[in-house]
């Protein structure tokens, strides 16, 4: 089935417009899932620009970087969930602004 | 027909994200993010990316979702849980950041408005995505997959001491 | 090759002492004064078997042949970079008295450390073992080399067993000490460039080096670089605050070593480097950093006379003392600097004894503050006596080497610049004031009945017996450091300035 | 013997340094011996070298070793031996070992007697090193070494911190002035390019006229170094201070040797003087200055070692008076005589002190005539020799100074009334003395009687001050004559009257009582004056307010080291920047990712604009 020809703007407007709703989820939420979230939203926002380049050239790299993203987006979100479960047993809370020992 | 097919999945993927984001329950949260990756799902569809497509539905709103689901529910986040979520979510936290993401918002719009053009309308094959990911890319897939192998073990590892711990106790 | 085995033979001595830490909290010290004794032993030696006549050759920088010892060996070619080690009277002079001072040191500190002891005394030989390699390079690189070897360990020396501000006074040190070798690094990399530039192949060699042509701006700003890294360590107003914290705050072997040698090397950096690297600069300089030395000798006294922390007041002195030794230094004719090396060499002994006695009061009263003691000629009489002997070599009386030295200083600035030399003169009245107060507040006034001190012991007499005798061979019969030194200097005078 | 000449000064250095090594535990005995002996044997070598002397009166020159040579600078260690050095030697020794022989009774019962023994020998060694170098520089490790002695001794009994104040303020002060000279030697080596005595009076009168600006400054300091030593104006207040030492201490060192040091200094460069005639107006001016101050001063002191403190001041003023006015044998000889009575004054003095508990009040003692005859005797004729009265050794001398200053032209005169003043004055103080401390009522009674070590040195110096003016002193080689020539007979008359009216005075104001000054000494100005002239005319007051408190008012102010403003300075900013750049980073994610987000923004807005 051919793929549809819709400006490529649009596209990028509505990745753009996803990333930024990750973005202030991530800004506001205190909640770690609530954060990982967010990144996964973020994450998913640039695959989807990623994609839509892909398709404005009729070649197969788009793709292949939304795979590569879809990667790292696994292995983050294995990492995350499991310093979730982390905090969850160590400090009883999911506020991240508790977790703030980082800073010394 | 097919085009507001497209504009319509980017106005449920859009509108399940912020919803998602916003809500005080993890797990509806969840519920409205893979809708969201749905959407997105059949927006590469019709711009003519089955293969990734696919990977969207099984590997994101399948496994990794799933994922999230498992630690919700080892959480087990209660009823005071949501209301302290909701506590945190007035409106003079979340105003200020909101503004400077849509002056972030509008700069990208600014910048995306110098683009023309469309998407070409040609199918990329898993066939055609295949070869290139073997072909040129066969650093990067190494290097995901030692990504990959990174978060296995980050990830057993983190867990191991976490229920070890949790024995102990 | 002796000079390679006298620099490795320190350094194993350290390795050895921290070794044998584990075995026994007493073997470091007797290894430490073992090693130090089997150097001096081996260097003195091994310069007996040098031709008599070779100590009256002048050194010519172009031929190793006519200074007393020369080795070298390829290090990095590719940059011109040698391990090139050379002595002259210059050079065995301070070395041999940076090995005596080292066995002073060593046996100030007897029995005042107890926290790590091994350790301790390979952090002292390993300072030693950094000076001797800065008196003896004659490779700019292996002399920046060893001039940042010699810090670290004198680091560690003041901020583990430093008195109660240690952190403070090692961190301001360091500081210091590390900003100039950043300068020195920075003008040696300039010159060896600009060398580079002239002559289109690298080197660090001093004998290359020597006689670089650049222009007049650019050779007052590297030589600038040198000036400033070397009168920090000197310590020269208004570069010296370092030097009253540190001294103050160091162990007593730290303070020994850190007045007695630490602080020569940079008046040797500036003799050996800055004013022959750069003659036309260093003259053109001259009055400006002569004014420096004078402004010290003055400063260094009222300050040393304001003090009522025993060690801060010697300090203090030693800023005033070696203002003297710039003034020599820069005054350039033979009298001066024959008296500012006499000046390093007596200045060293005289402030080593004042060190051992703060040391040594510390020690037994438990405070360095003069306001409490008071009366204890008394208690100690030994004590007392000796240190009223290093008190008055301090404030240059005649027949002790320091007056010998600015004396020479004073007569050859007097034929450059008169004004400066009665200013200068004026340092022997403020000297006499602060030495004087300092015998007064200390061990002259009433003593305290309940006080039951134990005075020197003969092991304190013997170290303190040797630096008298020094100071009393230098101040009667000077002659045969001066003849050793002589052709050195006659040579760097006639290289030097035009 | 004159090869041996070496032997005189390592006498008692070698003794002083026995004394010093073994600090005390030799036994009690044996340490004075060791101390008096050493001086003894010295003075025994003096003799033989003065007879062996007086066989072939040539000045030598004898080196010892090269001290440093150093381009053209080759000071030695080595003796020059004349006429004036073996006068002075002879004082320092002979006079010396009775001084010792007398402090080993007076300093019998001191704990500290070796460490005393040690320093007077050491003081004796350098002050023979002092007189006996044949070179400046020398001569200036002597100078100083007599300071040394002096700074130890004066401070001997160091518990007390007002006698280390006195010490501190003695090596002090004379150290202003031994700069001053070690300046006159620097000036006259760059000069001459050689720092040997003789050579340097044969060049300096190849070199200069008389007059040449440089060799007046050049003497000019060097009247420095004479001035801070000898205790003229404007150096002299370290003197009376210096009287808190032990009174042997101020016998030897204050009255006898080290004070005229400063009179051998412009005498054995009196080549060098005669050049600068204005310097040697300086001597004369400063000489007579000194003289009268310090004899009103002396005339209004209670305490008994001060008044012959000042009284030294004074007398060493006329030595100035002389040397400035061209009498030098004069001066020279003025010199050994007060050595002579001075000494004899200070011990009598001290065997009152001795036997009266050490009171130091002259108003405490009275009518010691009878109960210490010794003192009384000693002290009469050393005060009769003081105020030169006829045919006592200090007549003679101070006869002679003052005839030669009337002969000095244009300003002689005044000179000449100017010292008959103090003569008058110094009559009248030495007298009130007397009379008062040996005469009247008794206050105190003496516990003790002085015993042969301190009666047969009296006894030797008594005889010396009366036949001291006759001998005739080996100087005709060593110093230019005075010129000759005799003035009026009146003046002559005037001289011998004045001393015999002071006394008469000083009986009828002090003793007899018949010339009442009580009105006049209780009036407010009477009251003003005195108290003026105790304090030895403010001058202590005066540099306490010039120099001391400005010294320690910079010491204080500078004492926190103000240099490290500007490194604090520095540290202080980065400190305040690590702060600022710290709390920036407050471990909060979301405040990271709105930073992160702000950047980005700020980051496009540039990107949109520079594309």
């Amino acid at each position: 089935m051919p793929g549809l020809q819709v400006p490529l703007e649009h596209v990028l407007m509505m990745a753009a417009a996803l990333f930024i709703a990750g973005l202030v989820g991530l800004m506001v939420r205190r909640n770690i899932i609530f954060i990982l979230m967010s990144l996964e939203v973020m994450l998913n926002a640039s695959a989807l620009a990623f994609v839509a380049a892909g398709a404005h050239w009729g070649q197969a790299d788009g793709q292949i970087i939304f795979m590569l993203i879809l990667t790292v987006a696994a292995a983050e979100v294995s990492v995350g969930l499991g310093l979730v479960l982390l905090l969850q047993r160590r400090f009883k809370t999911l506020d991240m602004d508790n977790a703030n020992r980082l800073r010394d | 027909m097919m085009e507001s097919l497209f504009y319509m999945a980017g106005f449920v993927a859009f509108t399940a994200t912020v919803l998602s984001l916003s809500r005080t329950n993890a797990t509806h949260a969840l519920i409205y993010l893979i809708i969201s990756l749905l959407a997105v799902a059949v927006m590469f569809y019709l711009m003519g990316a089955p293969f990734a497509a696919a990977l969207e539905i099984v590997v994101y709103a399948g496994a990794i979702m799933v994922l999230f689901v498992f630690v919700i529910m080892m959480l087990n986040l209660g009823q005071a849980g949501e209301q302290r979520e909701r506590q945190w979510l007035a409106p003079r936290i979340w105003i200020v950041p909101t503004l400077l993401a849509l002056i972030l918002l509008v700069e990208m719009a600014l910048a995306i408005t110098q683009i023309s053009g469309t998407t070409s309308g040609v199918e990329v094959t898993p066939k055609e995505v295949g070869l290139t990911l073997f072909g040129p890319y066969l650093l990067a897939v190494e290097i995901a997959s030692m990504l990959l192998l990174a978060g296995l073990v980050g990830a057993y590892h983190l867990g191991r001491r976490s229920i070890d711990r949790s024995r102990q106790s | 090759m002796l000079l390679l085995d006298l620099i490795i033979l320190l350094f194993a001595g350290g390795a050895l002492a921290w070794w044998s830490e584990s075995r026994s909290a007493k073997a470091p010290r007797w290894l430490a004064l073992a090693f130090l004794s089997l150097g001096l032993l081996y260097l003195l030696g091994g310069v007996m078997q040098i031709p008599e006549q070779q100590f009256s050759l002048i050194p010519q920088p172009d031929n190793p042949q006519t200074w007393l010892l020369h080795y070298r060996v390829d290090w990095i070619p590719r940059f011109g970079i040698n391990f090139e080690l050379a002595m002259d009277g210059l050079s065995l002079i301070l070395v041999t008295l940076t090995l005596l001072l080292g066995g002073v040191a060593v046996v100030s500190s007897w029995d005042e450390i107890s926290f790590r002891p091994g350790f301790f005394q390979a952090n002292l030989l390993w300072t030693l073992a950094g000076v001797v390699g800065v008196f003896l390079a004659m490779d700019l690189f292996l002399f920046f080399l060893f001039w940042e070897v010699m810090l670290v360990p004198m680091y560690l020396l003041i901020a583990i067993w430093g008195h109660e501000q240690k952190a403070f006074a090692s961190m301001k040190f360091f500081l210091f000490t590390q900003f100039s070798g950043l300068l020195l690094l920075l003008a040696i990399l300039v010159l060896a460039s600009i060398h580079a530039n002239n002559s289109g192949s690298y080197s660090f060699s001093y004998f290359d080096l020597l006689g670089t042509a650049m222009s007049p701006q650019l050779g007052f700003w590297v030589m600038l670089g040198f000036f400033i890294a070397f009168t920090v360590k000197l310590p020269a107003f208004p570069f010296h605050t370092w030097l009253p914290d540190a001294h103050t705050q160091a162990p007593t072997a730290g303070s020994v070593i850190l007045a007695g040698i630490l602080l020569k090397t940079g008046a040797y950096g500036l003799l050996r480097f800055t004013i022959p690297l750069f003659p036309q600069a260093s003259v053109d300089f001259a009055p400006v950093a002569m004014a420096l030395g004078a402004a010290s000798v003055i400063y260094g006294a009222v300050l040393a006379f304001a003090q009522t922390d025993f060690k801060r007041l010697v300090a203090y002195s030693s800023v005033s003392h070696m203002g003297f030794v710039l003034l020599g230094l820069y005054a350039w004719n033979i009298l001066a600097v024959q008296g500012a090396v006499m000046q390093m060499v007596a200045h060293g002994l005289s402030t080593a004894a004042l060190f051992m006695t703060a040391g040594a009061l510390q020690q037994r009263l438990h405070t360095r503050d003069m306001r409490r003691m008071g009366g204890l000629w008394h208690n100690m009489p030994r004590m007392g006596a000796t240190a009223m002997f290093f008190a008055l070599a301090s404030l240059g009386l005649p027949g002790l080497g320091n007056f010998v030295g600015e004396f020479l200083v004073l007569v050859g600035l007097f034929a450059v610049n008169p004004w400066l030399a009665v200013i200068a003169a004026i340092g022997l009245i403020t000297a006499a004031v602060y030495a004087l107060i300092m015998m007064q507040h200390a061990f002259q006034g009433t003593p305290d009945p309940q006080r039951q001190l134990t005075d020197y012991g003969p092991r304190e007499m013997a170290a303190m017996g040797v630096l008298i005798i020094g100071l009393l061979w230098l101040g009667l019969y000077p002659q045969p450091v001066l003849d050793v030194a002589q052709p050195v200097l006659e040579s760097l005078l006639a290289g030097g300035a035009p | 013997m004159l090869d041996f000449l070496w032997l005189i000064p390592l006498l008692p250095l070698a003794s002083a340094a026995l004394l010093m090594v073994t600090a005390g535990s030799l036994p009690r005995p044996l340490i004075a011996a060791c101390g008096a002996g050493s001086v003894g044997l010295a003075a025994l070598c003096v003799l033989l070298t003065g007879l062996s002397w007086a066989h072939d009166p040539v000045p030598r020159q004898m080196e010892l070793w090269t001290w440093m040579q150093v381009g053209t600078l080759r000071p030695t260690i080595g003796f020059y031996l004349d006429g004036l050095t073996l006068v002075m030697m002879s004082v320092i020794t002979g006079v010396g070992f009775l001084i010792h022989l007398y402090s080993t009774e007076f300093m019998e019962e001191d704990e500290s007697l070796s460490r005393y023994f040690a320093y007077m020998n050491l003081f004796v060694a350098a002050m023979l090193i002092l007189v006996m170098a044949d070179n400046l520089l020398f001569l200036y490790l002597g100078w100083e070494g007599v300071g040394l002695c002096s700074y130890l001794l004066v401070g001997f009994w160091y518990r007390d911190p007002v006698n280390g104040a006195a010490a501190r303020k003695a090596f002090v002060v004379t150290r202003i002035g031994d700069t001053a000279m070690a300046l006159g030697l620097l000036l006259l080596f760059t000069e001459l390019g050689t720092l040997d005595i003789q050579q340097l009076a044969e060049l300096a009168q190849g070199k200069w006229q008389p007059g040449d600006t440089t060799i007046v400054l050049a003497t000019a300091l060097l009247l420095g170094g004479a001035v801070g030593k000898s205790a003229q104006l404007p150096l002299h207040t370290w003197l009376p201070d210096a009287m808190a030492g032990p009174t042997p201490v101020s016998a030897l060192i204050h009255a006898a040797t080290m004070v005229t040091a400063g009179v051998y200094l412009i005498a054995r460069n009196h080549e060098l003087f005669l050049l600068a005639p204005p310097t040697l107006l300086a001597v004369a001016v400063l000489g007579l200055l000194t003289l009268l101050l310090a004899a009103f001063t002396a005339l209004n002191q209670h305490d008994i070692k001060r008044i012959l403190a000042y009284s030294t001041i004074s007398q060493i003023g006329y030595m100035f008076l002389g040397l400035g006015v061209g009498a030098w044998s004069a001066g020279i000889f003025h010199l050994v005589t007060h050595a002579f009575f001075k000494a004899l004054l200070f011990l009598a003095a001290g065997a009152v002190i001795h036997c009266l508990h050490h009171e130091h009040n002259i108003f405490r003692m009275g009518g010691l005539r009878t109960r210490l005859p010794v003192a009384f005797w000693s002290f009469l004729i050393g005060s009769a020799a003081l105020a030169a009265l006829p045919f006592t050794s200090g007549f003679y001398s101070k006869d002679q100074i003052l005839l030669a200053a009337y002969q000095w032209p244009q300003i002689g005169p005044w000179l000449w009334a100017g010292g008959l003043l103090g003569a008058l004055l110094t009559a009248i103080y030495s007298f009130r003395l007397v009379f008062i401390v040996f005469f009247g009522e008794a206050q105190t009674e003496p516990d003790r009687q002085p015993g042969w070590r301190m009666a047969l040195p009296l006894s030797i110096l008594c005889v010396a001050s009366i036949v001291g003016g006759w001998i005739s002193l080996p100087l005709a080689e060593a110093l230019p004559a005075t010129q000759s020539g005799h003035p009026a007979a009146a003046v002559e008359w005037i001289s011998i009257a004045i001393p015999v009216i002071g006394v008469s005075l000083a009986y009828l104001i002090f003793l007899g009582r018949q010339l009442d000054l009580s009105a006049l000494v209780n009036s407010g100005l009477g009251q003003r004056l005195h108290q003026f002239w105790y304090s030895g005319w403010r001058m202590d007051a005066l540099y306490n307010w010039l120099w001391v408190r400005p010294y320690q008012f910079t010491a204080r102010l500078l004492k926190d080291e103000p240099v490290d403003l500007a490194y604090n300075g520095v540290v202080h900013t980065s400190v305040a920047l690590h702060h600022l750049l710290s709390n920036l980073q407050t471990g909060r994610m979301r405040w990271y990712a709105s930073t992160m987000v702000g950047g980005l923004i700020v980051l496009l807005a540039v990107l949109a604009r520079a594309g």
